[in-house]
């Protein structure tokens, strides 16, 4: 193991609760800048749970959640802004342009104003081939296109922790080689990922824990 | 964060309060036999409203009764969300029903008393509507329970309305106090009277004491009832999984 | 600006229930002004967190770099600007059509304006909880319409001392202070509900 | 007998003071009745459940509320 990563972001036997029923219990994972973890399990088995709890939004009924060594419970503020989380939905609103929408979110994560954003929104639309459509109300986007907006708000604004829960679904292949293109460039800059997928995501050697069924394995 | 409340809590409670009801149910049937007979038999009549002036043993202490289970609802609201213990919020909700039947007995019995004096048997004395408004308090807080599903959100957020509710009363008291004080002048004959007549007043305490014992009691038999319920429905929630 | 339509159509039913005698209107002219303003206010509340809930917008308003709290305070500005506002402007208006006596309109302004806010800032602690709740409307109106009786009270009481002759600004007065009470505990009451709906 | 029919009549006031009585009488039992059948049957219930997981399964494991 290299020296002890100060940047990791690790969860310390982890028991998640939804309502009475116990969703999952003792599990442990670390994530180091520049790795990313794989989540896997059937459905049901708390892939979301864990993507949520590992945001912030879910408090873990018993464990802990320690970024950079000191506990995320102790100052929720600091670790949500230092993380992207992509859910199933995709937080645009209809009525906006496709611009419109990412600029939105741009300018209320990063407070930076609007001359300097435009650039990367630009760059982030084209990575994510919506340059053509940029003008166009979101609610004409077929759901693929409407995947690829939400992805582009992890390029609008650099963040190092990016929590993606099922993040190819509604992709097409070329969306899908993109997002993983997307992943390794974020991981080289020292960037962390922690993904729930089902079937392949071809991220070159990262670690996978499995939910459900049989004890996770690292 | 530590929650050790949560755990050793609801077992304890159990045993505690199995042990203290038969207690608390003697005691209050003592006070309530006292009680009725004083307030029967005892207290002479109101020399301006005759024997009617009975009606407030059973008039004031249930309006105390609805004021003071919302104050404990509050309290226990205040305390599951600041430690989290889930007997806190079991209790508010436990509460809750038994304030709003003493809310209801005070409106009804407000009207039985009043109609002899003004004829009607609506009135709107500022007490009166602020037990009024307080009963839709206890029916907001009783709806947020069964709307939402998930335990844990349910008994978070109808702690949090308990609260803003809680806020809310003293406000809604002082406005209106003030509104009735512009709309009717200060009627003679409010409905505790000029001024309480130290013989009635024995017999009104004798019957909080019995009303505040009869609360107490009916809290531990509907929050055991909660408490299983809940165990009950892990229970169920197991087995289906198991 | 529905909100704006359905306050004038409440208010013109008054007269069409009542009767059109200028005398009765002029004696319940604030009361009806009022009680229609609080229906208007609420209407609007439960599209202010469930739209961010159901699209996903509220997980990325956490997200961002400001607290919640100053989420939850924008979205009420948010609330009066698009209900509060529109409602104050519009109430002389409605003061004519109930004929309200001339000397009354500043103080119905006024009162308007310390009012409104409140309605906003209590409704938004009403919509945070009643969020994902199906139906959750009815419910809120039940959550929220007692909270506001010490508004409509003080909001009529300056009315009508203002027609008195008295000058309604004590009432003023204890509108302010309630919207000093609601305007840093709302916020903060709807950021704790809030965080409920993120689980 | 006479102080009977005489205190019955409440000065007149019968029709007002004993209603409020009953009533607060029936509401507050009728609460308290309601409640403890409730109890004894969630205790059942309960028993039940426990029976019915006891024989299922050997591990039998604690909950809380």
């Amino acid at each position: 193991m290299r020296a002890p990563a100060t940047l990791s972001f690790t969860g310390k036997n982890l028991t998640c609760t939804r309502g009475d029923t116990t969703v999952f219990t003792d599990l442990d994972f670390d994530v180091d800048p520049g790795e990313a973890l794989i989540v896997r399990g059937v459905n049901g088995s708390g892939k979301s749970s864990l993507l949520r709890m590992a945001a912030g939004f879910l408090a873990p009924t018993e464990g802990e959640l320690r970024r950079e060594g000191d506990l995320i419970a102790k100052d929720p503020e600091n670790h949500f802004t230092r993380l992207h989380y992509l859910g199933h939905l995709n937080a645009l609103k209809p009525a906006f342009t496709v611009l419109e929408n990412l600029e939105f979110w741009r300018r209320l994560f990063s407070g930076s104003t609007r001359s300097t954003g435009i650039k990367t929104d630009a760059r982030a639309l084209d990575r994510l081939g919506l340059s053509a459509i940029a003008d166009m109300p979101t609610h004409y986007l077929s759901a693929g296109q409407r995947r690829r907006l939400a992805l582009a708000r992890l390029l609008a604004v650099a963040r190092p922790l990016w929590l993606l829960d099922e993040p190819t679904s509604s992709l097409d292949d070329a969306g899908s080689e993109t997002l993983v293109q997307l992943i390794s460039e974020h991981l080289s800059t020292g960037g962390m990922v922690i993904a729930a997928v089902h079937g392949e995501l071809a991220v070159p050697d990262c670690k996978t824990i499995v939910l459900g069924s049989e004890p996770p394995v690292s | 964060m530590v929650n050790w409340h949560r755990l050793a809590n609801p077992k304890l409670f159990l045993t505690w309060s199995r042990r203290v009801l038969p207690w608390a149910a003697v005691i209050t049937a003592l006070l309530l036999a006292v009680g009725l007979y004083l307030s029967l038999f005892v207290a002479p009549p109101d020399y301006q409203q005759g024997d009617t002036v009975r009606i407030m043993f059973v008039h004031v202490p249930s309006a105390w009764m609805a004021l003071f289970t919302y104050t404990v609802m509050a309290g226990a609201s205040a305390a599951g969300l600041i430690w989290k213990s889930p007997l806190s919020h079991l209790t508010a909700k436990a509460a809750a029903p038994i304030g709003a039947s003493f809310t209801l007995l005070a409106l009804a019995t407000g009207a039985l008393w009043g109609q002899p004096m003004w004829g009607t048997w609506w009135v709107w004395d500022a007490r009166l509507t602020s037990v009024l408004i307080l009963f839709f308090l206890y029916l907001g807080y009783m709806a947020i329970w069964q709307a939402i599903d998930d335990y844990t959100r349910a008994a978070k957020s109808a702690a949090i309305l308990a609260l803003v509710g809680f806020v809310n009363v003293p406000i809604i008291k002082f406005s209106v106090d003030w509104w009735n004080t512009l709309h009717q002048p200060a009627s003679v004959l409010r409905l505790d009277g000029p001024s309480i007549h130290p013989t009635l007043l024995t017999p009104l305490f004798v019957m909080i004491a019995a009303f505040t014992g009869y609360f107490i009691v009916l809290l531990l038999i509907r929050l055991e009832r909660e408490i299983l319920a809940r165990q009950a429905q892990t229970l169920r929630r197991a087995q289906a999984r198991g | 600006m529905l909100v704006v339509v359905f306050f004038v159509l409440t208010v013109t039913l008054f007269p069409l229930g009542v009767g059109p005698e200028a005398s009765v209107l002029r004696r319940i002219a604030p009361g009806v002004i009022w009680v229609s303003a609080l229906l208007a206010a609420m209407l609007s509340l439960d599209r202010l967190f469930q739209v961010d809930f159901e699209d996903g917008s509220l997980d990325q308003l956490a997200l961002a770099p400001l607290p919640l709290e100053l989420v939850a305070a924008a979205k009420c500005l948010a609330h009066w600007l698009s209900t509060g506002l529109p409602l104050l402007v519009i109430s002389p208006l409605l003061g004519i059509l109930l004929n309200l006596s001339g000397e009354a309109y500043g103080t119905l302004l006024l009162a308007m304006a310390i009012g409104t806010p409140s309605l906003s800032l209590v409704g938004a602690i009403g919509a945070a909880l009643t969020v994902g709740i199906r139906r959750g409307g009815v419910l809120l109106s039940l959550l929220v319409l007692p909270l506001y009786i010490p508004v409509l009270i003080f909001g009529v009481g300056a009315i009508d001392a203002a027609l008195v002759g008295l000058g309604g600004n004590a009432h003023l007065l204890v509108l302010a202070a309630i919207l000093l009470i609601a305007l840093p505990l709302a916020p903060w009451a709807v950021a704790g509900a809030l965080r409920l709906n993120l689980e | 007998m006479e102080s009977a029919v005489q205190f019955l009549d409440m000065g007149g006031y019968a029709l007002f003071v004993w209603p409020a009585f009953i009533m607060v009488a029936i509401v507050m039992t009728a609460l308290l009745i309601w409640s403890w059948r409730d109890l004894r049957r969630e205790r059942q219930t309960l028993e039940l459940l426990a029976e019915r997981r006891g024989s299922g399964e050997t591990a039998g494991t604690g909950n809380d509320a």
